[in-house]
């Protein structure tokens, strides 16, 4: 299938034929970031490569994955990326960051002092027992994943009259929360690259409890060619300049970096 | 999901276009009628503004309906963002133009020979718009069917404005972008294959009320 | 009264259409006569204001010239004939229920007309279905109702039967006994004849000059051997 | 974003609507003249269904062109997904429809004149098709601008079978979804602004085209 | 050698349109003569299969009746104008580009012919604005072009002016002494006279009765005092 990769490059004409191309799909809040396409570039020049970065939900990532559409994935959903692995479509996954997921809130909401201080399972708790608007993606991605554990842990059901359901990426579910003076849970760094454009602010810090971790994982099955570039971009993401390129990424912008790395 | 739950969205999805549409077409015809038989400076130029208006994405409608009803907007007061009054004004806005465009075309063409008739009839000025309309009537539902498939196809602008509330206002299309974005194709060709029914239904109900011409 | 001054219009290619100075008498039944294409029809769009011209001025009974006064004074049959969508019935009845005339006829009046040209069984059908001659007799019918002071007849007879053009003519002489101006565009000179006042003969979109019948139609038959 | 980078995406974005609208209106037409000429059995119900599929929402036919070209799909070993080709595939599905059921509207209306005419001029089957081509040029235009219209406009089935790949498939409105999604309201309007700009421009092109009729 | 059989054709208002027996001879002009509706342009509608019969059969020159046969042989005037958009030019090439007629007279004859008529300065015009009368005359030279065996004429001096329909009386009788069939509906019953051998009677519908001509006009005029 490679060849035919090669065909259809030349057909199209918009890319010289000696150039590789890679899919890598991703999901919507790495995607919102700009990370990926800040970090690829010195992948893209060192090895003569494309880089088609396609974000979509965690769900269409992952089918994108076992169609073989997907080339490699780079996504946060630890239960299911497993799943995907056991199921024979993935080989491996790599952990390369993490970061933490917080709630957030309304600014200057009345409730958000009285939730400071609690755990994140209490503050859920705290959000349905005082039916306060919350909205929640609903879209099986790994934040609303996360999302639905912490429900669980807190013991309260999530079938409050101002629980919202939306189906959408993290950026749009901000922006509605926004709208709606509602609670959220997001992962940092889509608030981060987004919080300019949002009336919300952070009401339950990260936590342990709360972290986020990204990995990237590699499909089965991959003609040798292309399995040698998904090797190489997941050394890449491993090697120390760019592990420390990731740490100090979004530093200068919002004065904390929105990615950590196991050190 | 439920069954019961489908049957809500769809038809909260049809509530949504078929009001739009509604309003859209009655507005857009009788806007077009006054435009076509008024002679007025730049009436050329305004033409031409509602063609074009044909290709403003929706999004972009929905975006501006958004922008004034977000709590920052000029109507935010009223808190209409994410309700289904938002997503049917975002789709009045979209689908005017359209009928004004399809009207105008066929007053363009067969306008002047009612004209004419008009005047051999000695018929008010006012009252010739009300023959407009009459003679429009069977041309009319192809600008019916159009609108209401675009409104009822519609995702950008309903998504922006009405949010794909579960429950509240989640219809047909903003329910396929979901579940396609979930990577449940299955769940997606399902409700597709339910909205080309109810539109193959409506096509067939609307085309029942053309008469023979 | 109806006063035609110095009207000029350019058509598309480049021809001028011209009346110097006609002066239209009420009573009167004027032929309008000439050439296909010598601008009678025309001359009628003009005075109905169907069709504008670029300098000159009509006058209608002394009271000026615009749309108001025009349908005040004057009905108009095209040459074409033109009505809306709908069986020949509802388009009877748009007359009475949409047009502005405040001297319409009333419909004791059209259903006798409908039954003597013979059109009481075709009411349901749609009009555009209609024979050409059973549409020019809808067409001559509706002009009968708007019951004007000036009447304007473009070929209203070009596809009716003999037995119809013998009771539209009797209408027309009708009318004239009422007083009404009738302006009569024909190309059956013996129909011109027979009916008409006076002769407006035209030619290259132009009046060539208004005269009384009786001398039109004799020098017509001394300059000409048109008949059989 | 970078203007060079906002060019690109506006010429990517007309190259993709422009050669959709152009296959989708030329099929599109064609079909739908061969199928008013010709008798055959369920043509009321082929003309019904045209119709309704003009009310598929665009992100079905994204759907379908979507699994046609996964590398499951049929057509998955040229590996066309998340390409312009995919993108126009979907457009000219999405398009065809609302090409045909408008151009079958106008022959329903003006159809039987013209065939007539051609019976009187004695006209070869096969030459009659050209002469409604030829008559129907001048409500093409208003086809042209709706599809074209439609297919600029739509985001559902190109941010599908596209991806959005910045630099390679991203358009303008999926750019337009994607900072609107992210707030970033004034990059969307600006973006909208161009957009409906070159509307225009295109409108006042084609309709140039439209000879006085 | 054209022969209707025992056609029957219903109409839309529950009449039924018939034809028991008709045959039709090479070489001889028929007149459609009847009242306006009784069926006149129906039949020629028929025969150019323009309009279809529920039942019985028309044979032309023993070859059957089909579409192919029919433009083998029969060339149609329509009561109603009809043409394609472009102006008068246009249409006259079209008839080169499009027809697929064999028997077209050539540019040479179209050219007199236009010269004939008077329309050569007409020709650059939108064939939708030209007047009644040139419009007539363009479908004329139009079906003279088309050059048949058989010729159907639906009023077409309707709306022609005197000097025209004398070029037409005369063009038809040359098409005569060139052996064609000509059906001619008019409502001239003088012009009938001068031009037919035979005269086909109408109503209601129905075909009356075919009859020589000679015989025809003399009961006419025996038993009607239509003229003057
Ligand atoms: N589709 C139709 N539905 C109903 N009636 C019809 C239809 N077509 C024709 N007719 C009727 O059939 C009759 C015959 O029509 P046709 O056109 O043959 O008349 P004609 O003899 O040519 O009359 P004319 O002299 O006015 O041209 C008319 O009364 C007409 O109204
Ligand atoms: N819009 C136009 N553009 C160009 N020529 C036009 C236009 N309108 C009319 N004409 C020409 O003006 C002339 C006069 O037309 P008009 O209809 O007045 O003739 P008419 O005397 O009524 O003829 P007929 O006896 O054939 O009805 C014709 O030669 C016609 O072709
Ligand atoms: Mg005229
Ligand atoms: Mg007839």
């Amino acid at each position: 299938s490679s060849t035919a990769k090669g065909d259809e490059q030349s057909k199209s004409g918009d890319s010289k034929e000696t150039v590789k191309e890679i899919t890598l799909v991703t999901t919507t809040s790495l995607e919102d970031t700009g990370f990926l396409e800040d970090t690829l570039k010195g992948f893209e020049d060192e090895n003569d490569v494309e880089v088609n970065v396609v974000a979509k939900g965690t769900g269409e990532a992952l089918e994108l994955g076992k169609s073989k559409d997907a080339d490699i994935l780079f996504v946060h959903a630890k239960q299911k990326e497993e799943d995907f692995i056991a199921e024979g479509y993935g080989v491996d996954r790599s952990e390369i960051m993490y970061n933490y997921f917080v709630v957030v809130g309304p600014k200057d909401g009345a409730d958000n002092k009285s939730m400071k201080d609690l755990s994140a399972s209490d503050v859920f708790k705290y959000i349905s027992e005082n039916n306060l608007p919350f909205i929640s993606r609903g879209d099986e991605s790994g934040t609303h994943t996360k999302e639905l554990s912490l429900w669980e842990k807190s013991g309260v059901d999530n079938s409050f009259e101002n629980y919202n359901e939306v189906g959408k990426g993290m950026a749009a579910t901000l922006q509605m929360a926004s709208e709606m003076k509602a609670y959220a849970l997001t992962d940092i760094g889509t608030f981060l690259a987004t919080k300019d454009n949002l009336d919300l602010e952070i009401v339950k810090q990260a936590d342990d409890s709360l972290k986020n971790v990204y990995s990237i994982v590699t499909i089965s099955e991959l003609d040798k060619e292309m399995k040698i570039i998904s090797d190489k971009l997941v050394e890449y993401y491993k090697s120390e300049s760019v592990q420390k390129q990731i740490k100090e990424y979004g530093v200068s912008e919002y004065g904390e970096p929105l990615f950590f790395v196991f050190e | 999901m439920e069954i019961i739950e489908v049957i809500q969205i769809v038809i909260r999805s049809l509530y949504i276009t078929i009001t739009a549409t509604a309003i859209a077409t009655i507005t857009g015809t009788l806007l077009s009628i006054l435009i076509y038989l008024k002679e007025f400076k730049l009436k050329r130029q305004i033409i031409m503004i509602i063609n074009s208006l044909m290709s403003t994405p929706p999004v972009i409608m929905g975006l501006i309906v958004f922008l004034i009803l977000s709590r920052k907007g000029p109507l935010g007061e009223f808190q209409l963002l994410f309700s289904s009054y938002a997503m049917i004004l975002a789709q009045v806005l979209l689908l005017i133009p359209i009928a004004m465009s399809l009207t105008l075309e066929y007053l363009n063409k067969c306008g002047d020979e009612i004209l004419i008739t008009c005047k051999v009839l000695q018929i008010n000025k006012k009252d010739i718009a009300k023959i407009f309309l009459k003679e429009i009537k069977n041309y009319l539902i192809i600008v019916i069917i159009t609108t209401f498939g675009r409104g009822i196809s519609e995702v950008g602008a309903v998504m922006l404005v009405g949010g794909n509330i579960r429950g509240k206002t989640m219809v047909m299309t903003t329910y396929i972008a979901q579940s396609t974005s979930m990577g449940n194709f299955d769940e997606s060709l399902m409700i597709a294959a339910i909205l080309i029914l109810i539109s193959f239904m409506s096509t067939f109900f609307i085309k029942s009320l053309q008469k023979d011409s | 009264m109806i006063s035609f001054r110095k009207i000029k219009k350019n058509m598309k290619n480049q021809k001028k259409f011209t009346i110097n100075k006609l002066d239209l008498k009420k009573g009167y039944v004027y032929a309008i006569l000439g050439h296909n294409g010598s601008g009678k029809s025309t001359l009628l769009k003009l005075l109905y204001g169907i069709t504008n011209f670029e300098s000159g001025s009509i006058i209608i009974n002394k009271e000026g010239f615009n749309e108001k006064i025009v349908h005040k004074y004057i009905s108009y049959h095209p040459q074409d004939t033109c009505y809306l969508s709908g069986s020949l019935e509802d388009n009877f009845d748009y007359i009475y229920k949409y047009s502005n005339n405040e001297d319409l006829l009333d419909r004791g009046s059209l259903n006798e007309l409908i039954k003597e040209f013979g059109l009481e069984d075709m009411l349901d059908i749609n009009i555009k279905r209609l024979s050409g001659g059973e549409q020019a007799k809808f067409q001559f019918i509706r002009t009968l109702i708007m019951n004007k002071e000036c009447i304007l007849l473009d070929e209203p007879m070009a596809s009716m039967d003999f037995d119809t053009i013998r009771i539209v003519e009797k209408k027309i002489k009708d009318l004239k006994e009422k007083n009404k101006t009738i302006l009569l565009v024909t190309h059956d000179f013996l129909q011109a004849e027979r009916l008409s006042d006076e002769v407006i003969f035209m030619q290259n979109l132009n009046i060539v000059e208004k005269y009384k019948s009786e001398n039109f139609f004799k020098d017509f038959y001394f300059n000409n051997n048109y008949f059989f």
